[in-house]
């Protein structure tokens, strides 16, 4: 990977990952967010994540759909491909890159406008698929580039700005996942970096569907008093259900039995789950609904990979797809040629 | 033309049943037997959108001469199906015949003079030779098989031999099938002489096979190399799909592994099976959809953001009777403006028309071509009587050397070379700009969107870099005008300045007005559109003829519309002749409006 | 013209600032200043697809003569971003001023000699008398109000008067703001001479309002009865919506009891809301959507059901820059032929095309009317110039006594009377058949669907019974022609057999052109088209004028092609003259086009 | 109600209901189906429940998309308004009719294709707004009009016919209404009219959204052995969880304690409900998410209302619309007038 262009001017350090590159390597072009938008920091949470994994940034293709979250696939990763392609397609449309080419790294990004309004089939349909990609939803519960109208995730009775009241019940993307049958469902909170970049690699390592859904507040018109998606309300009402721990040296006896739960993911590396309630099962779907609506009923925001299952086929695996991704298969291996085409053409006559 | 006199490898069959009854292979076989005897064919289902029990037709034109279009009258009509047999009787021709099932009396009010109506007790016959319930449903189409063997001369030798290919599979149904077939020829043998409507050993049909265009087009997908098709099944364009799929299953799999080397992904619905083709084409594979009318109109956005984003993909649309659901199981062009100008905003699309099997599956090689040459979505605009109708066409053939035009592509190697890779630069003037793909060597790493951008393919909104891409893109759209098929162009034996311009599966019925009118003595042109952009043949044509019938299967001259949005060509000059009540078109709606025209003219 | 001479209200000031600084206001009440002083202005917002941070435009006309376009030069540039300095102090006519923050060095590169450059130390001045950082960015905004108004002579009593308005609720911050302006107008009066560029009192806006196409648009639909809104956010429309609920929470809710007169439901999206609207109109409400281009595409299916069930529903299409997401925040009138014919198969639809606000409010009214009366899908088809921009119009009047036309709609007393209902009879013989409403009298009960049907209603796949019902629509549609608002037409003083033909909002720019061109003593009578299908006088005036320029805003000339579509008129006669970089059309390029053709054909 | 038709030949014996109507009455149109499809028995129930329930015919509205399943409307209530709309769009379009006229009673007929395909967003959405209609989702796992194709309905590794095998796991419609909040949620079987009639009946009565999902064998393309939809199976792995008591005499001892659970309708009625596992609740969203989860693993159908709460606003409720349906509304008494407009244009000078 020698040709991946090295930064001029080398800031935050020297820092070089296994590919000998610095973080500004995964950078991408200045955003034109609001200031304080809590995208931006998702934002730098992938471009860390990227960086920390050491993928080539030209193995990875950005996908997105339309808001002011899809426009964030232009803000990292400068030297991969990006599509930021119509409002809701996002998932048809990193299904058809998949289905292609099943080697890159696909992270497709999201609003919650963009998935759970306009694109709610195509998300369920994607996770159904287990695909192979990182689905992100900045998660704001109101369309923040069309000025603040709610969204299908801002929950009963929350006020706008101009105090106008949402008389609709939310639709909860962790919830409408693990109905969907989705194998890796997490939650993380874009104002906490140190938790959202190991889920992001998490999520990348997973093969299949891997949902990050990332509460990320609109300062512009959704960070107010009473509101349940602002800064405020977040820090508030987070509550971590399940931690990843980086470096498997912390795993020691100071966690109490059966809090750390070790995920074997498919390529036979282990992650390491830490657990606050040692009662809680991520690798169980109906006890994980159960317990995402307990902490909803109490209105606490429950963070942490709260469901994974790295064990199933994705899209190529269930289609039995060559692994040689098919943009790179030869014609002369596609074309049967004009003996296969006289034969066969027997039946006809 | 009268029915009855010679008619010798000349004459129409039409076979009234219900449907779900399993006359389909009974009347496939009839089709097929006549073929063998090398007599051209013409093979027309008329089936109704329903599943079981409703009204079904099936037509076998006959014709020595080798027409592909339906002749609009019918000589012969085996009527097994009580519930139509008023409507029926009525459509033979005058001095034509009737066959029906006299184990149960007919309707004597429905009796015509002016044709022959011939009882036959296939039911009778049936019941007392088979017990089994549905096996007496299924012999008594054999029978009216062997009823209408013996009533125009078909070889039973050959009857037999398609029955034993049928049934290569389970032998042991051989002789029950031949006993049913036996039981109607011999009871037309003893009971009643065979008819005028005779049909004859000739010798017009080696070279050539029997298909409809769905099957070619998947076939036709494979040999272009595609490999991912992304559907939403909808009549009539699901057997393209299912084609695709059957070919693949043999001809990309792996023998030991079972290992694909395509991907089908049947969508959740046709934005998303659009969403999937335009996906897979962005990321380098030649990619498909197929779909009909309705799957269009959904698929609008995703067709503007191809266009705009300058990304190739290839369409399917198989036409069948709109607007809305309107009848999916009858045959129309009415979606020929929504192919060529689909989405919101200034958008316009190639689109290439296919007349027959044959060009089915040439034109679904030249549209991934043509896409990935040009970096846009191509439409390959058939219809319900090309893509499941059973067309007589000469062999499919291929050229080995062929080699998928994968177009502007730039290579690792080419992109190490340059300084900077901009997405949207005319570099050629031919405004065709260069592209990467994902995954390439990171000098040409492209960030693509639907949204404003200029022509190094950054974001603007900026009046002047906006404008310079969308001017650009009419560069590109004259550029292909110059690439799509050029017409079909049929020059009459004597001069004439008046002139049949037409499209698609009007082209048989066309040809056999051209025939009939030179027959009375009227010369006239023709030409057959291919390909959208207009290419400059069809200007020239339109500028050297005085006179132009458009012929098309629609109600608002959809054609006729186009060529005067994107050609010279006044209005005064083009006549519409427009048929759009779901049957295939027919010589003598060509003819009756081109004989007014000539009267007209005589009168004025 | 330059800039310096006799512009005694008659110049145009442009502001640049950045998005999100509040300068919104503060830029409407320098526009409302000169109104109130009676002089007729013109306001274009120009701003980016973008919350905050962005740069972004405002232009304000003052223009004596009441012109409603914009003019295409910039007399006064208030430069305050200096992320644009550079594209900015390029826009400035020749003779033309140049204003900006001297608080900073500007670029002494990008000096120009041919104008006026004045420097103003707006952030020095409002830093030191101001200390909260927000606050001073406001008031920044405030401070160069003050310095036009000494600039350009703008009434102070006129501004106290709208600053006191604006802060009514908060009368604590009109001293602060009112010291802000004086900040900047003391300086300018102490530091340099007012310049030519000057306002005066007069009378010419007495009878007047300042108000946007959208706001008069939702407006409309409260009076026209509307009860059922669905929609999905999108720019430019969505402040349609919003009008329409503000006014309705107003005007439609019980003092009392808070119940509401009317519903509004956000879609998940465009199919949605357009499933909504029609599921409304179906059931007897007068139901609307509000969307922009990409909506259109995603309805298409929809439009389509309505078009051939018959179906009433309303559609706002405010149209913006395309293809694809294309420039949300920029004006274009790219959608006109997918509005005339969305959906697949043979559909056409009615249009309305309004060219100012006020055209918006009474087309809103209208367009209820003729859905109801056509049972059809009716397109108010606007634009984000009209629909979002600041116009002067005359005073919106209502007649009491009007009553919305429901069209052919039977009641249950008239249903106990007939026999039978049928849903597609054309019993009048106006192509347009009865309907009834859920919920009425048994008899009424009809089975509505988007398959084939007769002209009794019953399910059909027979082709005359399905030719008929698609005859009768286009009866239905000759119909339309009679009942769509009648085109503008204005006569050249002198005879003339030249005429320009526009739709919407190029109506300013083109009044604005006539003027001119009389001035060099081009006559030209003119037409603008308010309603789709064409009436009688459209093709008369095409018939009557042997040139005929066609202005519109696209790249794709589609009224053109709509005219060559519906008309009898020949191509050879209709010359375009288009502007599509998404900026509002303005005079001069109809000036130019139109002088170019006259050297034409005195060379000729 | 004296001009509903009477049929001419009254057969079935002479059973009127309340408005002396007989089931003739509510009868529909000759159905086209295949022989033995499961959705003609659909109808015959719909049929009987709205004769028993004794609406009004006229006062009923059918609203269908496209399939085999959507053309039952046709079928049954020949005196009430329908629309046979487009593919996967009835929700919107009933969203539409609902909003005009909240008078009338609403049922909209699906099927697997038409609902968890392309038309899950409009279902999920409908369901969010607590739209007052019953949804009949007539469930045969293929989508039958166009011959057979699997829909996403269809079990993991079910088999078609031709012996093609389905790749991707099922979309549950009832797990989907649970996480999306539906308000009453039920499943039954086409081929007992005794369970699915009573559960027509209460979701008809139910304010709110009311979804039924019947299994529906397709006879021509999901019947065969080795279906997971077909007769067969079905007969043999029904489960119910909860059964509607319809007379209340039938309420007696010879219930085991807690097995019968009363729940309150809005409109004060009380239904009954026969639980045969005493410590299921169906009005617990979560512990129903797992009981049917349970029920799924052992590959067993969970019939019967799964879920019920009839306590929550419809969507007129919740945007507080006046209870006068906005169809009948006088124009006078929604036009401001000229005064109005004159006076509230002086904020525009
Ligand atoms: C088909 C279509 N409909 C509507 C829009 C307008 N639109 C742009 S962004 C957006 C919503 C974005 O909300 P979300 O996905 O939550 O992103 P956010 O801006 O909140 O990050 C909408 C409705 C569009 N671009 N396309
Ligand atoms: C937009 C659109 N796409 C596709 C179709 C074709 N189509 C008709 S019915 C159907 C599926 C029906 O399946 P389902 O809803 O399960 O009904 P069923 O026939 O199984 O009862 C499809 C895909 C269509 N009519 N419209
Ligand atoms: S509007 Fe909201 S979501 Fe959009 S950039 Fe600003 S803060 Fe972020
Ligand atoms: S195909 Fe299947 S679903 Fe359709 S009618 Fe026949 S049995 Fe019923
Ligand atoms: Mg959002
Ligand atoms: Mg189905």
């Amino acid at each position: 990977m020698t040709y991946i262009r090295k930064p001029n001017i080398a800031y935050k350090g020297r820092a070089t990952n296994a590919l000998g590159l610095t973080e500004a390597s995964y950078e991408g072009a200045m955003s034109t967010l609001c200031a304080g938008c809590g995208h931006d920091s998702i934002t730098a949470a992938m471009t860390r994540a990227f960086f920390e994994l050491g993928i080539p940034p030209n193995r990875a293709v950005k996908v997105s759909g339309i808001g002011c979250s899809s426009k964030t696939t232009a803000y990292f990763l400068a030297q991969s491909h990006g599509y930021n392609t119509v409002h809701g397609r996002m998932p048809s449309i990193t299904t058809g890159a998949s289905a292609a080419n099943s080697e890159l790294h696909y992270v497709g990004v999201s609003g919650d406008g963009d998935t759970l309004s306009i694109g709610l089939g195509q998300f369920a349909h994607a996770i159904r698929r287990n695909l192979n990609m990182l689905y992100v939803i900045e998660n704001n519960g109101v369309y923040g580039l069309t000025k603040g109208q709610f969204s299908a995730s801002a929950s009963f009775g929350a006020k706008t700005k101009k105090g106008e009241v949402n008389t609709n019940p939310p639709i909860d993307p962790i919830k409408t996942a693990l109905a969907m049958g989705a194998s890796f469902i997490a939650r993380s909170f874009s104002g906490d970096k140190n938790h959202l970049v190991p889920l992001i690699k998490a999520g990348l390592r997973h093969r299949g569907f891997a949902l990050i859904d990332v509460i990320s507040p609109c300062v512009s018109f959704n960070d107010h008093e009473d509101s349940s998606m602002s800064y405020k309300y977040a820090y508030a009402h987070l509550h971590t259900a399940a931690d990843l721990i980086e470096d498997k040296e912390t795993i020691t006896a100071d966690y109490a039995e059966g809090t750390v739960l070790p995920v074997t993911m498919h390529d036979g590396s282990v992650i390491h789950l830490k657990k606050t309630d040692p009662d809680y099962d991520p690798t169980d779907r109906a006890r994980a609904f159960d317990y995402v609506m307990r902490h909803q009923e109490k209105g606490e925001i429950l963070t942490g990979l709260l469901y994974v299952d790295d064990s199933r086929d994705d899209m190529h695996g269930l289609n039995k797809t060559v692994s040689q991704p098919l943009t790179t298969y030869d014609y002369e291996k596609l074309c049967p040629g004009s003996e296969a085409l006289a034969s066969l053409q027997k039946r006809y006559r | 033309m009268s029915a009855a006199q010679g008619r010798l490898n000349d004459f129409v069959v039409k076979i009234a049943t219900a449907n779900g009854t399993g006359s389909a292979s009974a009347n496939g076989l009839l089709l097929k037997a006549f073929f063998r005897m090398g007599i051209p064919v013409v093979g027309k289902n008329y089936f109704p959108s329903n599943i079981q029990g409703m009204p079904t037709w099936y037509e076998i034109r006959v014709t020595r001469d080798g027409y592909t279009a339906r002749s609009g009258e019918v000589d012969l009509m085996i009527a097994m199906n009580a519930e139509t047999y008023a409507q029926d009787i009525k459509e033979v021709a005058p001095g034509g015949y009737l066959v029906y099932d006299s184990t149960w009396p007919r309707q004597k009010t429905l009796s015509r003079p002016d044709i022959t109506v011939i009882g036959i007790p296939l039911s009778q016959m049936v019941n007392d030779a088979f017990a089994n319930a549905r096996v007496r449903i299924l012999m008594k189409n054999m029978a009216y098989v062997g009823a209408l063997a013996a009533l125009v001369n078909i070889d039973m030798d050959v009857i037999r031999g398609l029955i034993e290919e049928m049934f290569a599979g389970k032998p042991k149904l051989i002789p029950a099938n031949m006993q049913a077939i036996e039981l109607g020829y011999n009871w037309v043998k003893e009971n009643t002489a065979s008819l005028p409507l005779r049909a004859e050993r000739m010798d017009k049909t080696k070279g050539h096979i029997m298909i409809d265009g769905n099957t070619a087009a998947g076939l036709g997908c494979v040999y272009a190399g595609a490999t991912v098709g992304a559907w939403y099944p909808i009549t009539p364009s699901t057997s393209l799909m299912d084609a695709y799929k059957s070919f693949c299953a043999k001809l990309r799999t792996d023998k030991e592994t079972g290992e694909k080397r395509y991907i089908i992904v049947q969508g959740e619905d046709e934005l998303s099976s659009a969403g999937i083709t335009l996906g897979a084409g962005w990321t380098g594979a030649r990619a498909f959809t197929t779909t009909s009318g309705p799957g269009i109109s959904l698929m609008s956005e995703l067709v503007g953001l191809a266009y705009y984003s300058e990304v190739p993909m290839v369409l399917f649309d198989i036409q069948r009777v709109g607007p809305s659901t309107g009848m999916p199981t009858r045959t129309q062009q009415g979606d020929l403006q929504i192919c060529a100008y689909a989405s919101h905003g200034d958008t316009k699309h190639v689109c290439l028309y296919p007349a027959d099997p044959r060009e089915c599956f040439e034109m679904a090689v030249n549209a991934f071509d043509l896409a990935e040459r040009l970096q846009t979505p191509v439409f390959v605009v058939s219809d319900l009587d090309v893509g499941m109708n059973d067309w007589m066409v000469p062999d499919l053939t291929w050229d080995d050397s062929y080699r998928p035009d994968r177009g502007k592509v730039l290579s690792d190697a080419e992109l190490e070379k340059i300084t900077k890779f901009s997405r949207y630069l005319d570099v050629d003037g031919d405004g065709i700009p260069y592209r990467t793909l994902p995954g390439c060597h990171p000098k040409g790493a492209n960030f693509n969107r639907g949204a404003g951008h200029n022509k190094w393919g950054g974001r603007t909104e900026l009046s002047d870099e906006y404008q310079d891409v969308m001017d650009r893109l009419l560069v590109k759209w004259r550029t292909a005008a110059t690439l799509v098929p050029k017409p079909e162009i049929v020059k009459a034996a004597s001069g004439t300045n008046w002139g049949i311009l037409t499209v698609g599966s009007c082209d048989g019925a066309c040809k056999e007005a051209l025939a009939r009118l030179a027959d009375k003595g009227i010369a006239m042109d023709y030409l057959r559109v291919k390909g959208f952009p207009f290419s400059a043949e069809v200007e020239a044509f339109l500028a050297s003829h005085e006179r132009v019938f458009v012929v098309e299967q629609n109600r608002d001259a959809q054609l006729r519309g186009m060529l005067l949005n994107e050609t010279e060509a006044e209005k005064a000059r083009m006549t519409s002749v427009l048929n759009y009540d779901g049957m295939p078109m027919d010589h003598r709606i060509i003819v009756r409006a081109i004989e007014d025209a000539v009267a007209k003219e005589a009168a004025a």
